[in-house]
């Protein structure tokens, strides 16, 4: 019935529901749709269930029930190549960080780039770009556990913004930096965000989705808080 | 492609390079374990030689109550052979035992020329084939002949053959229990090895699986690193190996040594066999640790 | 000169360096005394120095050059038996939380409290009450990576709190946890506090060092910004 | 007291609950090499008893022109023994040789019987010490009995002695070789499965560390895990070899073959210093782990 909304969404939830082994209910029929270009911030307190939504997105969990598409595949019917293309397609700066420890900051931001064969140079180009946006110059060839925990966040950032992804996934952001550094990740993600990413904010940080135009959708145990809309809403939770 | 290519083999090296502990550890564990493996096989299959060679050397001796005739004696043979393969059996007259034990004296031998053939009891010389190694088996043969016609009574050798026998099969068992051993223990060194690299891998390569890498970029470099490790690792075990036997053969290369065991090192399809035994292993190794993030 | 202050100070800095090889300067001749009781909070941009500042009261990092007293011990001169006694009565909440990964949330918990041989019952009692105090209720039996980030955040400050340490060092508390969750903390903290606990809270989220009527001190570079006074001054850098 | 040290039980309890993988393998790991180890030693200790029995067997045959009286024996014994040492010297007349001949003839000896004892030579049978095992040595002893005044030539034994002398040689080399493959591999194995063992409990003990744990807090556990390991390890080990050991001796225990070669089991200092040595092994590599925390 919302045939026209479903096909111009990019994320679009149809009754999620996750429920982690044994009886954890991180998700309750929870459905969404988010069209392209779209920032929407996603809040609620700890344990409500953002990381989960994102990781869903993501395809880095499975739902237990429900539709999730992504950019047009079913992620539960999709084939392991499409998986990974559509993977290369999000950029997700996790809420640990997940940065190789092995690797130096660059070869870190470097990784999606690589994965997508991209030319050295505009890898080099885009890095340099990036570690100077989020205030890291000089910290190129040093290993992710040499760094302050706010470096680790920008490093994390700067590698999910690295590849113009079509969707920018952030968790917690800004949950180790301070106002400076906040707003250097904000600018970074307004300007992906001209360029036509899809931007999805999991926070807690009022200030970030106060002062920002944008859709926010609050989750709470599980479940979208406002609930008296009937049908998916774009960018709105049911 | 090109960049495709290139881009895996910087993935290669790094991983290399990262890990280089382990890649070591997991080399020295290959190459003990091929060594060890093919030190034993070739001891094994120089032994099963030697046992042949020993073999040859076993006669079993019917003697007789009277010469046999040159006509009844295709019948005794018919008769011999029925029982056991045999090599070669050889028929001896009064005047043959008596021409041998003039040869025995030397050039005391002619102190014999007195005496009439008659005191020395005719033979027959029976060469069993060269399967015939347990001593059991031996005795079974014995007892047989000691029913043919004629008959007094079956030596076979001294005692020395039953010693080597007897030493040639405790030889073979513990090479064979100690082969095992080996076996075992290579086959979980080289598993409980990559085990533990590929737990310490799990991080890195599921994060590079959400970071969207395709099926190829995950596995070439691990295809690559299980080709190098078991090509070097092998070729290394291997090379010792040759060099250890060289050594022992040049230890043993006294004149008339030689003859009584011929070495020979592992044939080259054998050698073949252990190299891609080993590649084989080395990279369906390294491909689990991505088995459980894709699913093929 | 200032012997009396020294006398009295728990925790004191004297021209404390930190380089980290091979030449980041994280901390730059600090000095500072903090006398039992006090709550202080530490702020300062990303890569500040604030955790070297926390990591070497508690021995975690050995300073490059300068003096540093905790308790009354020297830090650089202290046997390992002793260093382990200070280290006892310090509380820390690292940034990145360090929990035993193979360890339950009860387990983890408890861990300070089974190093100092407490009764068993004492420490069912204590955790079930921070259990409680922070909002973890039903999550004892779970290992740390089941957890939401902001779960794993209260169990590492339940553990920092959990033996009535002289001294509680927290890093970035609330940088995962919302509102409410923040609030749950800053009471437990307010309570050790007026049980006599040392404070001293790195954060730069203003809400939790502008509520509170405490002492702050900034961090810039590896310096503390206001530098008028020449004298080390109670709860202040110099 | 009694809290610190049920709380030490509890944490090592802890311990092996969460890496029983790693524990039942390296607890895998110090079995095999024990057995492995052990193994090797005992067949080498076996040996080099076989060896000693072998070389009992083997005698050196002076044939000599004349019968020497025996006033002039004692000087041809010291003589000899000057070469080499020598288990026992036996003289033979002619008469002796004849009678030897006559026995070997058996009921048909009586033919000698119009014999004079002229024409068989009279001998000094050498039974050399048991360490003459080499054959270069027996060689050159024999060279030098040729020297002996109214010697005409020296015959030392039969083929199969110097087969045997040249087998146990060649084992010997193959059991030293092995073995010394063995211990290396063993020791590798180990050490490496340690190695990977520290590695993955470096963040945990990091983490126990900064909280304030005491040394011995701290120590506890691993020690006895250590112990633990290298008790049950070496243990096992040690009986499988015992089973191994009975298994192969009930395989030949044949009539009269348990007369050439006596086997004997690891003497107890032996078995106990196997068990002492895994067992620091064991202990010193957990220990190596909180090394670089405590300064000892
Ligand atoms: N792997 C897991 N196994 C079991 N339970 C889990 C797992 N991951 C999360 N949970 C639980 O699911 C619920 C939602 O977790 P989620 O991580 O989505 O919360 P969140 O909204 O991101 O919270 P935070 O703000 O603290 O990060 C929590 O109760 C958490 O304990
Ligand atoms: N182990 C290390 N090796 C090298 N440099 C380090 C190490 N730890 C921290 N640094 C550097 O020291 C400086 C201070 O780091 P610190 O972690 O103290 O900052 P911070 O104030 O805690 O920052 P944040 O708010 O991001 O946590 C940073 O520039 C950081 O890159
Ligand atoms: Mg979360
Ligand atoms: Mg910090």
């Amino acid at each position: 019935m919302n045939v026209q909304q479903s096909k111009t969404a990019i994320i679009e939830f149809i009754k999620v529901n996750k429920i982690y082994p044994p009886d954890v209910i991180a998700l309750r029929d929870v459905s969404l749709a988010i069209k392209p270009g779209e920032i929407v911030f996603l809040t609620g307190m700890s344990g409500a269930g953002k990381t989960t939504l994102l990781k869903l997105i993501c395809a880095m969990e499975q739902p237990t029930k429900g539709l999730i598409e992504v950019a047009g595949h079913d992620l539960g019917r999709i084939s392991l190549k499409n998986m990974q293309l559509v993977r290369q397609k999000i950029g997700m700066a996790y809420q640990d960080f997940k940065l190789l420890p092995k690797l130096t900051v660059y070869q870190n931001i470097a990784m999606p780039m690589e994965i997508t064969f991209t030319p050295p140079k505009t890898i080099r180009d885009r890095i340099n770009y990036l570690l100077d946006t989020l205030n890291l110059h000089g910290k190129a060839d040093i290993k992710p556990d040499k760094l302050s925990r706010g470096e680790q966040q920008r490093v994390a950032i700067a590698r999910a913004a690295a590849n113009y992804p079509p969707i920018l996934l952030a968790d917690e952001p800004t949950g180790n930096l301070d106002r400076e550094n906040s707003d250097l990740v904000i600018k970074l993600f307004a300007q992906l965000n001209r360029a036509g990413t899809t931007l999805i904010i999991a926070t807690h940080d009022p200030v970030l989705y106060k002062s920002y135009p944008a859709q926010t959708l609050e989750l709470s145990q599980g479940q979208f808080v406002f609930k008296d809309q009937a049908t998916p809403k774009t960018a709105t939770g049911e | 492609m090109n960049l495709h290519l290139s881009s895996i083999i910087v993935q290669t090296a790094r991983n290399l390079k990262h890990t280089w502990g382990t890649q070591l550890m997991t080399l020295i564990t290959v190459s003990l374990s091929v060594l060890m493996f093919s030190f034993f096989f070739l001891i094994f299959l120089n032994l099963k030689q030697a046992g042949g060679q020993i073999s040859k050397n076993i006669r079993l001796i019917i003697y007789l109550n009277n010469d046999i005739p040159a006509a009844a004696q295709p019948q005794y043979i018919q008769k011999i052979k029925s029982f056991n393969k045999v090599d070669k059996i050889i028929f001896k007259t009064r005047n043959d035992a008596l021409r041998q034990l003039r040869q025995q004296l030397g050039k005391d031998g002619d102190v014999l020329d007195d005496l009439t053939a008659g005191f020395l009891p005719p033979s027959i010389e029976v060469y069993p084939a060269r399967d015939l190694v347990s001593l059991a088996k031996i005795k079974r043969f014995s007892d047989f002949l000691a029913t043919l016609p004629g008959a007094q009574k079956v030596q076979y050798g001294h005692k020395w053959i039953e010693r080597l026998s007897y030493f040639t099969q405790l030889i073979r068992l513990i090479v064979l229990l100690s082969g095992g051993l080996l076996v075992l223990t290579a086959t979980f060194m080289v598993s409980s090895t990559i085990r533990l690299t590929v737990v310490s891998r799990n991080d890195e390569l599921e994060i590079l699986h959400i970071l969207g890498a395709s099926k190829s970029y995950l596995q070439m470099p691990l295809i690559i690193e299980g080709l190098l490790q078991g090509v070097i690792g092998s070729g290394i075990g291997l090379l010792c190996l040759y060099f250890l036997f060289n050594y022992i053969r040049s230890r043993f290369t006294g004149p008339g040594l030689m003859s009584i065991i011929h070495f020979s090192f592992l044939p080259p399809p054998t050698t073949a066999a252990i190299l891609i035994i080993s590649i084989l292993l080395c990279t369906t190794g390294s491909i689990i640790s991505i088995r459980k993030f894709l699913r093929f």
